[in-house]
């Protein structure tokens, strides 16, 4: 029988060399998403023009947003005497054509394998008045999107945080590589404890913009240059994701002695209860009754609902600290994982996605980092799950295996909606569990015979 | 104070004199106790009742699948009806009415001029449109009120249309609880449908036919037990009435034996059964691994056949095997929990032994609409004084028929398997199963459910989904036993496993662990910090 | 073949008295929703106790939640000499265990046959000092469960809301028979306002509770009595829902003079924008930057999705409101309504309808009141559709037809979150975007050859 | 100030230098224009261009189907060019690699230490894992800097795994847009793959074998010329490469015409076909109801044959009758309607006949990466001066094959052909289509796109995704052509009517009319509250 992904054994053969489908992107793409979080910000992709092509593109799936960035549009002459010249015709093009207040320079694998010293190449460039051009390096052949995502941001703080004897007492929030829409909720949780935070980077505002019929190339959200100025003068930083914002707490501490504390994301009950308690501890501010009252309500609906989802055996794909916290939230729920499977090169992801299923008793989950669809797709065919969690390259997979699926992470490029709605918080963790729940409930519906359709359940 | 003291502080004069019956410790096994029961609720008791049409109509008649049952009233009470009972119905030619509800929807100006019309019309839709084996109606409260005459209605149609008609005045406020409406329509279905077909009796000797009565294939439960019975070799004529239909009722009397699994709902056509058939019948269980056992080697030493008694422990034993592991890991989980239970009519009895199977013991148990013999045993029924709200529902005898009697069972053979403790034409009731400062609660209400869970602190309640939320909110892990939760079958060997998995889940999921916010029990200025500082 | 609803024929006949499969309910049960939405009201349902129990139960397996109420627990008695004494024992024995502030009777098709006056009744009864007793009649063989929600609303302004000289200056929101997800977000705009308003009734606090291992028989949400005091010097009356509302607000303006504005539910676009306009022109406040930005990313979202909803056909049953409100959405996205049926007997529906209808062109959709889903099966067979909304009741026929199915209204008992979350204002017109988006869309991915499976969508 | 003016009026000094030549506005149909064309991109505007692989790999060899297309080099690359063109494919016998995306993932010490030994060992996993027709290698970026090479792997990898593996040195740097990419990868196939299969020419005087060149069947365009193609009485022998397979190119040196649809892309192929095998091309193009019958009437002529001509036109009418009706809905709808389309290689020329056909007018166009011949026609190809860029990549020339040619065409036909406009070896370019005060601009940017729409205001906008979401907050629809907005196919007859429709649902859809609050038009005060009141 024909079937989708056909051509994919159930035989595991060890792979040195060839990656299959793959469950990671490159650098580049995640330090234009960070960029796009900051207020009047020029992402810059210093490198052949393809890459800032495909990086704009996938931004634009995700978010069905327009994904702004120039190119510092390599030739080959340039690969031969360097970027330096292209990069100061493209500062000059920007600043003269697209005048946004700064500029952020992302390397690609083509200037870092040139070796094209951006400190140097900056220094020497002629930028206006009162605007600003930073950067960092990504090369594409080290770690993931993820990394580049922190690199960016460690690129901001490095040229703009400014270290203060005094704190201004505000706590910096990194929310970590998601969604606006879960930047907003973290943001609505913060504000209703009345907590001073910055958000760095803040896409809400820029990556999820209304329609108008007047476009903005800046919108009016992101994180301000001055805000980034003044984390250098925050009381504390909350790290969310434990291996995305380690890159910009090292930083922001090297720079301007600012502590850190690495917390997972809030995806689920126990993460943003540390999350809230994290705020408080260090605001000083009680958590409120609001957010107290959807703790509650979620657990009202995990018990409610907990027979759907116990001992469903599950496979989640996605950016290792996204997995880690969706498999937090599915085991809360009573759920077993079987494979957490990340793209992102980073044994640490092992390392604490086996800490986690040890708390729960969990044995016989494959955890791995540096994996990729390919495997994924073979060990399910070894030994099947109830239900499927990742981006929209796991489609695919559910197809060829009947499989429920649930679209959570990144990139979601055949779906509406998502990016607007929060995974974090307690708010987020209702939407993931109507999300699981409906898919596992539907299926259940769908397999049932006539006889056994139930009308209540 | 004692417990059921303690549930009975709160209330005062009416209603502490009422209650006070209803509610007994049970301090030592087989000390008889009395309860009061199947009397009239206290009004403002938040109850767990319903009425005599969900009794009539929502039990006993509506998982008939080849029949039409019309509601005759206003639309509430058709609609309440419609698909959440999960009796289970699978007609194999596609004529299931299961999935429907029909009414007749009365107006305002039905109520003031009378329904009969709109009834009769709503007959002639249903035949032409949907060409059922029956029509039953079933009348709700304002019917009896303003004198419609169904039996009419249902006299004329049947005449008109050429088609069984049977009309069921199970208006809510009669009696004191369903437990009036499965009299009506036991009432009903032995009047007209149970052995109309007159077919003969098989006269070779060795038959085993039997119907199993007061089973509604409640998440297929029905199935499992006719699996089973099939197995070993029994044919079985009429399920009454889970996923049953009129069709076999009406060969019903062509049985052997007559098993009774809900005593409460059925008893009477049992009863009337053996007086104009003959058919003796035993109350059996199929919920819960030992009383699947024994319920399986009564019944075959009932026939008394040697194949049948070989082929019973032969299915046994493969059935043992099959759960063999399972059972094994449910038992280590759940050994030492004790459970509440308060349903309808027996499950709050049966379910106890499933629960002990798993090493669960049962502290606190109650039925919604039970009569004493359901708590006692059937030997109090002579005692039982009849008060104004059960007398007025119809009692009908029944004469023997001479054509289609059954061959009575030995006397000697009867005796020795009573002897044996076989429940032939008896049921023990509840209480002979409990004991030991467990307490029982007659049509327990929302008070004394709270009341009980404080007290007790059982570690899962089984009731239905009106307490449910509320035992659930007080931490106490609830499942439903009148639909199982929306999963089953709980019956016979396989479903005890079900329900045992279903339990264990719900006790371990692990919200429970979370209900209480940290911050609510360590200040967040001690909070950790997560495990890793990057400073 | 056997399938799902086999015994349904695709020949329509008339049918003048037999309701099959019905789409409506009867009044008690929505009296006692509405009963639900005040603080410490005990709702008591005056009739058989089967009545009580089947309400309950229909709320509970709806809201996944308790809802408490007591019955008069008529016999046979009682049908005789008058439901006076049970409902005399009932009260006292309410008062002394269940000690709420406020009994709130309705009647039952029983009590309104037999002729029992509740105002004589309740006139007799010895109400504890401080304690109130209300009632109002709902005779279940007129209208519906919506009707039954706009009688409890209007028992208790005739009861408790006070004509007042002066205006208290706040705004009166009726929600409607909608969910405590609705509520809360309504109730969330008119904060973001900055606008003083009463919500009659609210359910959100009462439906959608916490769990926390203490059960509150009385929660902290719903309208206070004092609010409902109030409602009778409020500034004006936003009676959202145009049939589900009316009663209320002709009791308001009849009781204390107090002048309504019929709105439709908040569902969709437009019809948000006419409550918010309508809360600013009577509060003087301005719509705030939040709401517009969300009316903006819901348009942007409408607009970036578009192709998936044009020319849709839709078929929608529910509640009058509800379906009008999800049409006019659905309109709204480009989709084409092909029926709109609702079970309650009112012909102002269908001329809102039509009006509605024709506005976008839409010439061949059957609109109908007094309709049962039986029926709309047999439509469906007739002239299939792209997508059905409706309540649990219509799993049935989206099985047997095959036909994606998203659900929205009441009751819904087969899922869980539904209750937590809004569909009205532009926040719950982005849920059901996603809704109907997801369910469009994974039927296109259901049913397309593995060749036409996309990755982008 | 016109519209050209208008646009580069923000532009100073260099830029303005630079981009004044891009741009043209065309006054009058028929009048020749010179526009600056397929040269590097001013580096900083923010232009919709990609690169060399993305030609290559993305566009022309992703598409084959039976192929292992390894990605050599970082990550990005290869993962980016997974499942995103929608060029679809269907492999009958299931071996289809289109779903699957291969790539080296280049890690840093691979990059310092070189990455050969682990191409040649991905090549062995993959041939291991895969079993292909083929291995193909692409390479990225760092590839070439650091030395890998790819030839001499594949050579190795071809010799020991006894599999064709053929090395394309595509990076991404080379050349000025997407454009060097088509030639690296035509230059290849037809090196290695085109015509190896070395069988014969049928001899037979009439054979009715086409090639399609430069169809990538976006959304299914391919399958449904093919369907039409087939119907009339043609064989396809391959497609270059939508739906394309190795093992079809290895015989498409047998098809006696080569039809080219994108001609940008795929042109070095078609002159190169004629030269070595002495095929014919005529460029085609079956986006438009009008253009895919003056194409399907062209090939007839071409092959002058009555049977097929006869077909042709029955054909013709048959698909015409089949979208009559909606043709003439969405013409009523559409009429008097405008235009944009920023598109790739020929798509904004082919695009503005099936507009035409339902009478909206193409206002704006502009060419990605297109060539001066794909605007002037091919002409001026003599007089196109390469630069630097174009001049490093790769010219092949490719000699006569005495034993595959085919038979010339009759130089009498020929010339009675092209006097007929049949575009055989010729390409007329855009041009010449365009005028009115229309304007054309090349390798358009985000400023300049920004612009026309506001100086044109066209109804709809044809682009791609990076400037859809743009284009739209501006108020305008916005569809892509190059993904069809996931929907498709667009070509030949239905396809116009499936293209229409979602332009006219985009354009009508009502989110459009509701942009602005109304409370920032009118104020909430004088706003009505609702239509009814109940006071």
């Amino acid at each position: 029988m024909k079937i989708m992904l056909d051509m994919t054994p159930k035989t595991i053969t060890e792979r040195k060399s060839l990656r299959v489908n793959p469950a990671k992107t490159c650098q580049p793409v995640g330090a234009m998403y960070a960029a796009l979080g900051v207020h009047r910000c020029m992402p810059h992709s210093h490198g052949s023009q393809g890459c800032c092509s495909y990086h704009r593109t996938f931004l634009s799936r995700h978010f069905k947003e327009p994904a702004i960035a120039t190119t510092s549009s390599f030739s080959e002459g340039a690969c031969v005497f360097g970027g330096g010249s292209n990069l100061k015709k493209a500062v000059k093009n920007i600043f003269d054509i697209y005048n946004p207040d700064i500029i952020a320079v992302h390397t690609t694998c083509l200037s870092e394998t040139i070796g094209d010293d951006l400190n140097a190449l900056i220094r020497e460039l002629e930028i206006p008045q009162g605007k600003l051009v930073i950067h960092t390096n990504t090369p594409s052949y080290k770690g993931s999107h993820v990394t580049g995502f922190g690199n960016m941001m460690a690129g901001f703080i490095n040229y703009l945080s400014e270290k203060s004897a005094v704190s201004n007492g505000k706590i910096g929030i990194f929310p970590g590589f998601v969604n606006p829409g879960d930047m907003h909720e973290l943001k609505r949780m913060a504000k209703s404890m009345g907590v001073k935070y910055i958000m760095f980077p803040d896409t809400d505002g820029t990556m999820n913009t209304p329609i108008t019929g007047d476009y903005q190339m800046y919108p009016k959200g992101g994180t301000t240059i001055d805000e980034i100025r003044q984390l250098g003068g925050a009381k504390h930083i909350l790290a969310l994701g434990e291996l995305t914002s380690m890159i910009p707490a090292m930083e922001i501490k090297k720079k301007c002695d600012v502590d850190s504390t690495a917390l997972p994301y809030p995806i689920g009950v126990e993460a943003t209860d540390k999350f809230l308690m994290s705020l408080s501890k260090l605001s000083g501010k009680a958590i409120t009754e609001e957010l107290e009252e959807e703790r509650g309500q979620l657990l009202d609906i995990m018990v409610d609902s907990h027979a759907y989802y116990g001992d469903k055996r599950v496979a989640i794909s996605g950016d290792p600290d996204t997995v880690l916290g969706l498999a937090a939230f599915c085991l809360e729920l009573g759920m077993k994982p079987k494979y957490m499977l990340t793209g992102t090169p980073d044994e640490k992801f092992t390392k604490l996605a086996k800490e986690m299923l040890l708390k729960y008793g969990v044995t016989d989950c494959i955890a791995k980092a540096n994996a990729d669809l390919f495997e994924l797709h073979q060990l399910m065919k070894n030994e099947a799950v109830d239900l499927l969690i990742g981006g929209t390259h796991c489609k695919q997979i559910a197809k060829a295996e009947d499989v429920p699926f649930v679209r959570a992470g990144f990139p979601i490029m055949d779906r509406y909606v998502h990016s607007y709605m929060p995974l974090v918080g307690y708010r987020g963790a209702m939407r993931l569990a109507e999300l699981m729940g409906n898919a596992l409930m539907d299926r259940q519906d769908r397999d049932a015979e006539d006889k056994d359709l139930e009308m209540v359940m | 104070m004692d417990a059921r003291e303690a549930v009975l502080d709160k209330y005062s004069g009416r209603v502490f004199k009422n209650r006070k019956d209803h509610i007994v410790e049970l301090d030592e096994a087989g000390v008889p106790k009395e309860i009061a029961s199947n009397s009239r609720s206290v009004p403002g008791l938040m109850i767990n009742r319903g009425c005599c049409y969900a009794g009539c109509k929502g039990v006993v008649l509506g998982p008939l699948r080849d029949t039409v049952v019309i509601t005759h009233g206003p639309i509430g009470c058709g609609y309440y009806t419609w698909g959440t009972r999960r009796n289970k119905a699978d007609a194999p030619d596609g004529r299931n009415f299961i999935q429907y509800s029909f009414s007749t929807d009365m107006q305002e100006t039905d109520i003031v001029f009378g329904g009969m019309k709109k009834l009769h019309q709503a007959i002639k839709e249903a035949v032409e449109i949907f060409q059922p084996k029956a029509v039953m109606i079933c009348s709700t409260c304002p019917i009896g009120l303003i004198g419609d005459d169904i039996n009419a209605v249902a006299a004329t149609a049947e005449k008109e249309f050429g088609i069984t008609c049977i009309a069921y005045s199970c208006e809510g406020y009669k009696g004191v609880s369903q437990s009036a409406g499965h009299h009506i329509a036991n009432n009903g279905l032995m009047k007209r449908v149970i052995g109309s077909a007159k077919d003969e009796i098989p006269k070779e000797k060795k038959t085993f036919r039997l119907n199993i009565l007061g089973e509604y294939n409640i998440g297929g439960d029905g199935w499992e037990q006719e699996r089973i019975l099939k197995k070993i070799g029994y044919e079985v004529v009429a399920v009454l009435t889970g996923d049953g239909s009129y069709e076999a009722l009406t060969h019903a009397h062509t049985a052997n034996l007559n098993l009774v699994q809900c005593h409460r709902s059925i008893n009477y056509i049992a009863e009337m059964m053996k007086t104009k058939y003959n058919i003796d019948w035993i109350k059996v269980n199929f919920i819960g691994i030992d009383e699947t056992i024994r319920t399986l080697r009564e019944i075959a030493d009932y026939f008394d056949d040697e194949t049948i008694k070989k082929r019973t422990e032969e299915v046994i034993a493969e059935e043992l095997e099959e759960i063999a592991e399972e059972r094994e890991f449910y038992r280590n989980k759940l050994t030492g929990k004790t459970a509440g239970i308060f349903v309808g009519g027996s499950r709050s009895h049966h379910y106890q032994h499933l629960l002990m199977d798993f090493g669960v013991k049962t502290v606190i148990a109650g039925y919604e609409f039970a009569h004493r013999d359901d708590y006692e045993g059937r030997e109090v029924i002579p005692d039982i004084k009849l008060d104004a709200d059960s007398k007025n529902i119809e009692q009908i005898t029944v004469e023997p028929d001479q054509q289609l009697f059954h061959v009575a069972l030995d006397k000697a053979r009867f005796d020795e398997l009573r002897k044996k403790n076989v429940e032939l034409e008896y049921y023990k009731g509840m209480f002979k199963d409990m004991g030991d400062g467990t307490i029982t609660i007659d049509d327990f209400n929302h008070y004394e459910t709270e009341k009980v869970l404080e007290i007790f602190k059982p570690d899962i309640f089984y009731s239905g989904i009106k307490d449910k939320y509320m035992i659930m909110k007080k931490g106490v892990p609830s499942n439903q036993l009148h639909s199982y939760d929306y999963s089953g079958p709980y019956a016979c060997f396989k479903g005890s496993i079900t329900f045992a998995r279903n339990t264990y889940l719900s006790i371990s999921t692990p919200a429970w662990n979370m209900m209480t916010p940290p911050w609510r029990t360590k200040s967040t200025l001690e909070g950790t910090l997560g495990d890793e500082n990057y400073a």
